[in-house]
């Protein structure tokens, strides 16, 4: 996959985005400080990409401040992002959803931790659903990718521009304080260039970089005063989300095959579930592991299938049960679909994870 | 003595009838006529066309950009 | 006497003055006498002037000016309400030679928008910040501003402003003033042809300003919403001149780069 | 070979950096490897835990149940992670103000009095850096080599003058660890 030569890194997985936006030739950042995901700005800080690349780095007075400057430097067609934890991103909601009816791209960054409220500043889950049905206001889908891996934190850094300049919508990268937080090894995606402002004219004829002599000023907004006109805009938006859900899926099947019972978890709790895996075999148990990397599109028709074969399927997250409500629609009554979690930011062991399993689905 | 003679053009469909330029007019050349545009405003015309000097006054303070403004020096 | 008729005057030799090319020939949406039309006229006689149409992105508010960017033919990106100077960062820093400038009522810029507009200009951005300020939130429908007047009435203060309970009409200008990244502030207002012309050479200097790289520029434009504040837009000016000027007096504030 | 490690103190003596230390080393061996701290304000004068993962292997999960070598720094750290010790793991603590020893049976267990050790040489700096010596003096499970390359691949160039200490500190740790008997 990928080539020998390439120097083979350690670090923390809030420290590969830094990395990772740097190289896929991001051209901006704007952040606010929050535990646990500081270290990303910190870390751009320390390159100072704005000496190599030219890509600029700014600290803002808040999240809402942040995002609204990822708004406006996306109007220009400019390839940006922010990061923050839970709370900060509840502030974010209302960009992303301005973001979202004005068709701009852009990356959001929630390495999430527990909540309501302040909160606890240790891992969780608990934002899925902030991510994945709309936090803000108005019919919107965001593209959600979950990392569980430092080595994702950087690829799916990549892929979330990817996807968001496809399908012109902001696209979240959905980790939690683990990943954020823990080292591993990584070898980091090769640098590409900005883009330059030609090449942004030529792509993105919407991007708001000065009207060119002769031709119609470019407006970025989400405002239509008919009624109709906006039910057009979300007829767009739907179409567009249609096509995400068919051909953007992405997941990871860990022992499958032969499973009889499945567990679905994403992020620090598919790696619990994967050690859960390994425990569950060694007691002759046949346990596989469904991973969604995107969380929204859902892996419904890789659910739908599984379903077919398995004798039923354990749900473990961080939350006192979010995705399971999506595992249970594709599911759709077939087989049992069981859930354990923790909350607040306590985390899982393989072992609660495997008595999961063992005592709600097979005793 | 050269004489400045004015003459100003009013977009009528534009206008909305807000009577700042019939007040700004030093030389009283202005005012809402009877008759209303497409809007239904009483849109601003001259009553007083050999005033008009081409000050401008009620252009400036037109807040539609309605009015142009032409002047010759005679 | 007068020995021409109307169309020998009328006459594209003898023309003085006309709407600049950069408001467009789109019906605006304001009430009739509203002082937006007359900013938006001075904002495109300047673009013109400086011949810098395609180096201008406009920020739009949320508030009565929300379709500001319907009415000048220069790209826009219209805001949230309140963070258009997060916006106008953003351009600004990723188009260092672009013109950019921000739109922004009282209720935009003085209360949701206040933490953006101080941190704006307290970075010292080199934007420019243009700012309507008539003392009510006029598109909602009249209800009280962070500007309006002690005894002013709204909606929401029916029987006029109290400062036990509504605090002090808030003066933005002179806070931001005291900001080391702002360059540039200045009041003006668009009531006769004197201020109007005043109010233009004020807007032609901020932008500039902005251009200089020397920090933040601010036009406020004391303004009338006769319809919120039901008067005839005359009565309205001449309210204004009486009422609005002594809390907020015209003339620059301070000026950095003349002085 | 999979080695799952715990390394618990309290804040200041060096646990989070020594784990990075290893997590370096590992990688300068090849090895898969992952670093997790216990993260936040905590890591300031309370508790601090880092659990590190050595392996041949993808790493499953980073998280842990028990732990094939558990590293105690102080009386909290022990008392909360010998229970956690994998049968016919091991134990390594540093004995100083202990007022309860460790008691298992089924386990490896050895004292290294690396903070009593430090203070008398004038170099609790390198404290973390005996400790670390004692581990690779009872679980060679990183070659030395790869030990130093590894602290040079994560100081700042500018603390490249203190590699040699470091080099002393770990090859004194080796002769400091002690087998303890229950």
């Amino acid at each position: 996959m990928r080539k020998g030569s390439e120097e083979i890194m350690l670090m923390k997985g809030n420290e590969a985005i830094a990395h990772a936006a740097i190289r896929c030739g991001c051209d901006g950042y704007f952040g606010y400080p929050i535990t646990p995901q500081s270290e990303v700005m910190e870390t751009l800080m320390e390159l100072e990409p704005w000496n190599t690349t030219g890509m600029v780095v700014l600290q803002a007075e808040s999240e809402v401040a942040s995002i609204n400057m990822v708004y406006g430097a996306a109007g220009c067609g400019k390839k940006v992002m922010t990061s923050s934890s839970s709370p900060g991103v509840s502030l974010m909601q209302e960009g992303i959803s301005y973001m979202a009816g004005a068709e701009l791209p852009g990356v959001i960054v929630n390495v999430m931790r527990g909540g309501p409220g302040l909160g606890t500043i240790q891992p969780s889950q608990a934002d899925y659903f902030q991510a994945v049905k709309g936090g803000g206001h108005g019919d919107y889908k965001m593209p959600t990718l979950a990392p569980a891996s430092v080595q994702e934190m950087a690829d799916l850094t990549v892929l979330a521009f990817d996807l968001a300049f496809k399908y012109l919508t902001p696209t979240m990268l959905l980790a939690d304080g683990i990943i954020g937080q823990m080292m591993e090894k990584v070898v980091l995606p090769p640098y590409q260039p900005r883009l330059t402002e030609d090449e942004i004219r030529a792509k993105y004829p919407w991007a708001t970089l000065g009207k060119p002599h002769g031709k119609k000023p470019n407006h970025i907004t989400s405002l239509e005063l008919l009624s109709e006109d906006m039910e057009n805009l979300n007829k767009r938006l739907q179409a567009r989300y249609r096509t995400l859900e068919k051909e953007e899926v992405r997941f990871e099947e860990i022992a499958c095959e032969d499973a009889d019972y499945v567990f679905v978890a994403f992020g620090i709790s598919a790696r619990v579930c994967q050690k859960a895996v390994e425990i569950a075999r060694s007691e002759g148990i046949k346990a596989g592991l469904l991973r969604p990397i995107t969380l929204y599109p859902f892996p419904v028709e890789k659910i739908k299938e599984l379903s077919n074969r398995v004798k039923g399927f354990t749900v473990i997250e961080l939350s006192a049960g979010q995705m399971v409500e999506d595992v249970r629609l594709a599911v759709n009554g077939k087989v049992p679909v069981e859930f354990y979690g923790r909350m607040g930011g306590v985390v899982p062991s393989p072992n609660e994870a495997f008595n999961a399993l063992k005592e709600k689905l097979i005793q | 003595m050269a004489k400045l003679i004015g003459s100003i053009k009013v977009d009528i469909q534009k206008c909305k009838g807000c009577d700042l330029c019939v007040i700004a007019c030093p030389l009283d050349v202005i005012a809402l006529s009877k008759d209303a545009n497409s809007k239904g405003y009483n849109f601003a015309h001259m009553i007083n066309p050999d005033a008009c000097n081409g000050c401008s006054a009620c252009a400036e303070v037109c807040p539609e950009a309605s009015i142009t403004v032409y002047r010759v020096r005679v | 006497m007068n020995n021409m008729n109307i169309t020998d005057i009328v006459n594209p030799a003898n023309l003085v003055y006309k709407k600049n090319s950069v408001l467009n020939d789109l019906p605006m949406h304001y009430c009739p006498g509203c002082s937006h039309g007359v900013v938006h006229k001075l904002l495109g006689d300047i673009i013109e002037e400086l011949n810098i149409q395609e180096q201008t992105i406009g920020v739009a508010p949320v508030g009565c000016a929300v379709f500001a960017y319907k009415y000048l033919d220069i790209d826009w990106q219209q805001a949230a309400h309140g963070r258009a100077p997060a916006l106008a960062t953003a351009i600004k820093r990723l188009l260092p030679d672009r013109y950019v400038f921000t739109y922004q009522g009282d209720g935009d810029l003085a209360a949701i928008g206040t933490a953006e507009t101080l941190h704006a200009c307290n970075r010292g951005e080199n934007i420019v910040i243009i700012y309507i300020n008539n003392g009510i939130y006029g598109m909602t429908g009249g209800q009280m501003a962070p500007t309006t007047l002690l005894g002013m009435k709204s909606t929401t203060s029916p029987k006029g402003r109290m400062y036990e309970r509504d605090g002090n009409p808030l003066d933005m200008p002179k806070l931001l003033a005291e900001l080391d990244g702002v360059c540039y502030v200045t009041r003006q207002a668009v009531h006769t042809v004197g201020a109007v012309k005043k109010c233009r050479r004020a807007i032609k200097k901020a932008f500039e300003y902005s251009a200089l790289n020397k920090g933040t520029s601010i036009v406020e434009v004391v303004s009338t919403c006769n319809s919120g504040w039901k008067m005839t837009p005359d009565f309205a000016n001449r309210w204004m001149v009486e009422n609005m000027f002594s809390k907020y007096p015209l003339g620059d504030i301070k000026d950095t780069i003349q002085a | 070979m999979t080695e799952e490690i715990i390394i618990a103190g309290f804040g200041g003596q060096g646990v989070l950096s020594m784990g990075k230390i290893l997590a370096y080393s590992g990688l300068v061996q090849g090895k898969e490897v992952s670093w997790i701290p216990s993260y936040g304000p905590e890591q300031r004068g309370g508790t601090s835990n880092v659990t590190v993962i050595l392996s041949d292997d993808r790493i499953s999960s980073p998280v842990l149940n028990t732990y094939d070598t558990a590293i105690t720094l102080n009386q909290p750290s022990l008392d909360r992670f010998e229970s956690l010790v994998k049968p016919g793991g091991t134990l390594i603590f540093d004995g100083n103000g202990l007022s309860r020893m460790p008691s298992r049976k089924d386990i490896n267990i050895y004292q290294i009095n690396a903070t009593e050790y430090s203070i008398s040489h004038n170099a609790t700096k390198t404290m973390n850096m005996l400790i670390l010596g004692g581990l690779l003096k009872v679980k060679p499970i990183i070659e030395v080599d790869n030990v130093l390359s590894g602290l040079k691949k994560m100081l700042p160039e500018r603390h490249h003058h203190l590699l040699p200490m470091n080099e002393q500190a770990i090859k004194a740790g080796m002769k400091l660890i002690q087998v303890f008997t229950v």
